[in-house]
């Protein structure tokens, strides 16, 4: 196995998909001569031509739109949302329309769409290139929403996303991109949607996170784990549908929980993971089940001090276990 | 009908005698089918009924300006007569207004007409305006893409056309001349808001200029015409001459659906002024003119479609509900929790 | 004080807004000659002339959005989206605009807007016309989110919200608008945002709800009461701002907390209920916290078999209720 | 400056020489801000630059035909020049490249050129594409509901043109006949995507044709024949006569931002012919023809705005960062939980 970024698997994995599946055709915006912006697509085009690696105009509904009438007639269109911020335009297409094509017509028509977008701060991308869009979405019957953390998951997640027969948003945490290193299983290589990952096992507390949060939180983990505190992280990896087995499981097992995620914390996808062991593991709790995560707050702004008052960091997240351990 | 010409030098491309009385026979079942579904309604036997009185020509001339078992429809609510006249059976559309278990379209989960039908390739749609368009400019990508030799019909009202997303769709489908017609049947109303504050121009066609394409108009209520109009955009598309907006003058002779009362915004005698436009009545005279009909056939072919449609209607009457638990299928493939 | 329905205190609080402040102004479609599809503002456009009641283009983002620039002028816009279905496309201008407008300017410009839409179902308005999105909106930091349930409350909160610095979403469920009718004071009449109402006060359980689940579950309260549980139901009437104090009151007090609402359980506002409870009162608990909510597929259908197998009725939540009680 | 007419028989109506003059020094204040901009990304002060280098001329002449005090801005993230034309001053435009606390744009929040300044009546921008061209349309209906005097300048690139809410701005505006100019700053890319991927027409100016108002093209490269066509539109808005829709064709000189290699999309030989069309020195000749400047003046212009920037570097840098609590001001009027 080779050692690759983020970014590679997800080309990698893109490029794949276009070169086996004739069906498989990406569009969005700068995708083609530019290579998409963080050059995820750089030499597609040439490769597989200017039908297949469509530059969109800059029109976000239309580009769910389009791919969404592409997938009604049997295609399999990967959508780029350039970035996740600009995804609110198309908010109608994907929660009004791709969630609902299968239900609303009782499976005559269906929606085979991988919409990818790059999301998440720690990159000096101010109040509109920083954003978290997960708990926007994952509300949504008829939507998947994967956020995976490592390349090899990226890889297995987006190759299960593209065979999948219904609507995937794929959440890709940019700051990832090219800070998260792994290696990544060579050819054709899937991770089933819906499970979880123990990404570190451990007996007295669980984190539950998922995207970039992941890292931070085994890093944590390591630190004080030489205070004896022995953590579980638990990378959620699907948002929706989510690993309530996993969950319970971690939560029952070490009962201690701290959820954690960088999208604001009110009513973020923590809310649903202890709304679940509230619900089915209560008893087996030795302590509130707490949530570090985002401030109430719009946006991490542009000046560096925001970003860094926004964003939980390893350090905040040890805090958050070395007081959860003592409670 | 504008012109009404006594005689017609010869009948357009595609348009023999019997297929104008099949178009006829379409506009009188859809009137029938209109009709009941607003009886139905009355009766309390179904919540909710739309109406195309008004829109008839220009639905039943583009439809038989279609190739079925080749072209796409994407059609919208309102587009009763279209989809009859594609291939949609009268117990089918019985069966939405029901809203049985049976019901091809949407399993009795949508409002009538939103259909699918897979099999003759009508789309689904939800009731959000103009989310469609976009759908329509994807099928036509794809069949571009594969070469296939499709054209996709898309419709929507006036009003439509104020959504942002119908300006992507027409702007997408100009830089990339996919096979496709836009046909806007604007009958000047959105509910209650007329064109005037719809708009700051009188003709849906002219928007056309900002993408690319040709924008034509023609008069909806006359059904040759009509078809002329979708026929010559339909094989312009097929001949990879890229998309037309085909703007169709119609009218509402109704209220919006059976929910609305048209008497709290328009004069009872614009109401009635519309009615003067009849569509079935002037294709009648203009038929009879040419020799191709009579009153025998006339009142066959009425009486023909109210068994129809008195078939479908007890039919679908009969047919089972869904159930409580088929609440729960076709949210994904694999099942309810994906 | 007079008995009026929710859809009349409704109408009476926008009618008096327009009277007194010529800054306030409606727009939205079919809101002049027709008077809104459900005739709300009938009457209206003949009192207060089209250019304070505004018949829009078909299309919400530009009502939104159109809004917005008037709000920042130094108007107070009360927009309409015609149902709660359609405000989809004006996603994009409600949350990375209005909700953001504030914050991004370090308060240069300002948002004072008020967007009212009917929302939920139990009227036969199939997938289309029945959806509820409080949970699509909830999680936004700038916005504030409202569903009063009884005609008081709706003539309130729409005061407070008129009277409102920022961007209010002001939910009206379109069942309880002929359905629920009640006392409504004279002249005018607030509610302060971000206050729950103990609709009913009980010993033995908690019910957490919002909008027209408030009186089916006191329905069920009074149902259960004959069998001797005193069930307490806490209408939250804002969402955001969330009252967790008068929740955490209520759970602490009944020590069993059952959740109820109409819009899809996963990742529902149902969530964060449960999650502030399990911060702050877990061990206050003598069951699990138990949320009793619409099934996680899109929208009811147009069958009548749909919408009843979807909707929580009194009957299901008084199930709930002893299930809990006995717990 | 197509024609480049040797001799101008008349200035145009509001410019004076000393007005031509105060047009060339913000057109030269601009340049040295945005090679300044550029310099401290390199320099790693700051992370995030934007250019406007050819789009100067047009955006001078657009802020010089709107009224200081009276008319509204609602501009787009290139649009230094016409800020700076319209009264921001270097200071501020620095702070906010430093994202310092006093930035009076947004307290060093958003991206640089997202203003707003309220005193000045520029207003607040998202960076979401085409989201703040509804806004205007807003502004603009406030000042007619209330028999204000003022018009609404908003502005935004060809790319822009292809989101639903343009069209939808558009739209409102042709009925509602708001006083507004939407003047699009056409410099064939967007990003990467040239002007033949984004649309399937020359001109956005023929888009208009859909609203029911005026579309006009200009040399966006000439301040005076900008200002001229701009200035035609404001005083049609400020009289009564509706919105209009200004295409300014001009050139993008710089990759799309700091964070953008141009090299990828567009061939060295097409990034070089660009240059030749640099507004500023073309502006240059054409005043010196008429003997309105000459080299001395010239150099002194540039130096003053080699001061200017320099102070306002210094000073900006030296200013403090925003601290951590300062994520948590103006959520909400109330603080940040309401
Ligand atoms: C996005 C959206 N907004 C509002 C509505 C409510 N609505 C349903 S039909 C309609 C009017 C449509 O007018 P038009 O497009 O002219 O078609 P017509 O009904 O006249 O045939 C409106 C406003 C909707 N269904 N979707
Ligand atoms: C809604 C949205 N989609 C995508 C982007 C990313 N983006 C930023 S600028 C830009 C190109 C804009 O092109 P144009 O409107 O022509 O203006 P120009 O930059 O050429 O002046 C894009 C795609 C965005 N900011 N917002
Ligand atoms: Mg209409
Ligand atoms: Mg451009």
């Amino acid at each position: 196995m080779a050692t690759k970024n983020l970014l590679e698997a997800v080309r990698e994995t893109l490029h794949d998909a276009m070169a086996s599946d004739e069906r498989v055709f990406i569009m969005g915006e700068d995708v083609g001569a530019r290579g998409n912006v963080f050059l995820i697509t750089a030499g597609f085009q040439e490769e597989f031509g200017r039908e297949r690696i469509i530059d969109t105009p800059l029109a976000e509904a239309s580009i769910i739109g389009v791919a969404i009438g592409a997938a009604m007639a049997g295609l399999r269109p990967i959508a780029e949302i350039q970035f996740a911020d600009f995804i609110y335009p198309a908010f109608n297409q994907i929660v009004g329309e791709a969630a609902k094509t299968r239900y609303r017509s009782a499976g005559g028509n269906t929606c085979p769409l991988v919409i990818r977008t790059p999301y998440g701060g720690g990159v000096r991308g101010a109040l509109s290139h920083s954003v978290s869009i997960e708990a926007l979405f994952y509300h949504v019957p008829g939507l998947k929403v994967l956020a995976p953390s490592t390349p090899a998951d990226a890889k297995g997640l987006l190759t299960s996303a593209i065979a999948d027969e219904d609507p995937v948003l794929f959440l890709e945490h940019k700051r990832t991109y090219r800070l998260i290193k792994g290696e990544v299983p060579e050819g054709r290589h899937t991770v089933p949607i819906g499970k979880a990952d123990i990404a570190r096992a451990g007996k007295d507390l669980s984190v539950i996170t998922y995207g970039l949060m992941r890292h931070f939180a085994v890093e944590a983990a390591e630190k004080v784990a030489a205070e004896g505190i022995d953590a579980e992280v638990v990378d959620l990896r699907s948002i929706r549908p989510m690993d309530r087995e996993t969950i319970i499981k971690s939560a029952t097992k070490t009962r201690r929980v701290l959820i954690v995620h960088e999208d604001n914390k009110f009513g973020g996808v923590g809310a649903e993971i202890s709304a679940a062991i509230a619900e089915e593991a209560l008893f087996e709790l030795d302590a509130p089940i707490k949530r570090l995560c985002g401030p109430d707050v719009p946006a991490m702004g542009y000046a560096k001090e925001y970003e860094e008052a926004f964003m939980p960091s390893p350090e905040r997240i040890a805090d958050a276990m070395r007081e959860l351990a003592r409670f | 009908m504008k012109s009404e010409p006594k005689v017609r030098a010869s009948l357009p491309e595609g348009l023999t005698p019997e297929r104008l009385l099949e178009m006829y026979y379409y506009m009188v079942l859809t009137r029938t089918c209109d009709d009941r579904g607003f009886a139905l309604n009355r009766q309390g036997k179904i919540p909710f009924a739309a109406t195309c009185q008004g829109h008839e020509a220009i639905q039943v001339g583009a439809a038989f300006a279609l190739r079925r078992g080749v072209d796409w429809l994407v059609p919208y609510y309102r587009d009763t007569c279209m989809a009859l006249s594609f291939g949609v059976t009268p117990r089918e559309q019985l069966m939405c207004l029901f809203a049985r278990k049976g019901d091809i379209f949407s399993s009795g989960r949508q409002f009538p007409n939103h259909y699918s039908v897979p099999d003759r390739q009508i789309a689904s749609i939800s009731s959000i305006i103009a989310a469609h368009v976009t759908h329509a400019v994807g099928i036509a990508l794809a069949a571009k893409m594969r070469k296939q030799n499709a054209v996709v019909l898309t419709s929507f009202g006036e009003g439509s056309t104020s959504e942002g997303e119908w300006h992507e769709a027409l702007n997408f489908a100009g830089i990339h001349k996919v096979p496709i017609v836009f046909l806007c049947q604007n009958n000047e109303y959105a509910i209650s808001v007329h064109q005037s504050l719809q708009m700051g121009v009188k003709n849906v066609a002219d928007r056309a200029a900002g993408y690319g394409f040709p924008g034509v108009i023609c008069d909806g209520t006359d059904p040759v015409q009509s078809y002329e109009t979708v026929h010559d955009a339909v094989e312009r598309a097929r001949s990879g001459g890229g998309p037309t907006l085909v703007e169709a003058k119609c009218y509402r002779a109704m209220s919006h659906t059976s929910d609305d009362n048209q008497l709290t915004y328009r004069t009872q005698d614009e109401i009635e002024s519309v009615k003067t436009r009849d569509p079935i009545p002037r294709f009648e005279n203009w038929l009879k003119e040419r020799g191709m009909i009579d009153d025998d056939t006339i009142a066959q072919l009425k009486s023909k479609a109210l068994r129809e449609v008195n078939d479908a209607t007890d039919w679908a009457e009969a047919q089972e509900p869904p159930s409580e638990a088929d609440l729960n299928t076709h949210v994904y493939h694999s099942g309810p929790l994906s």
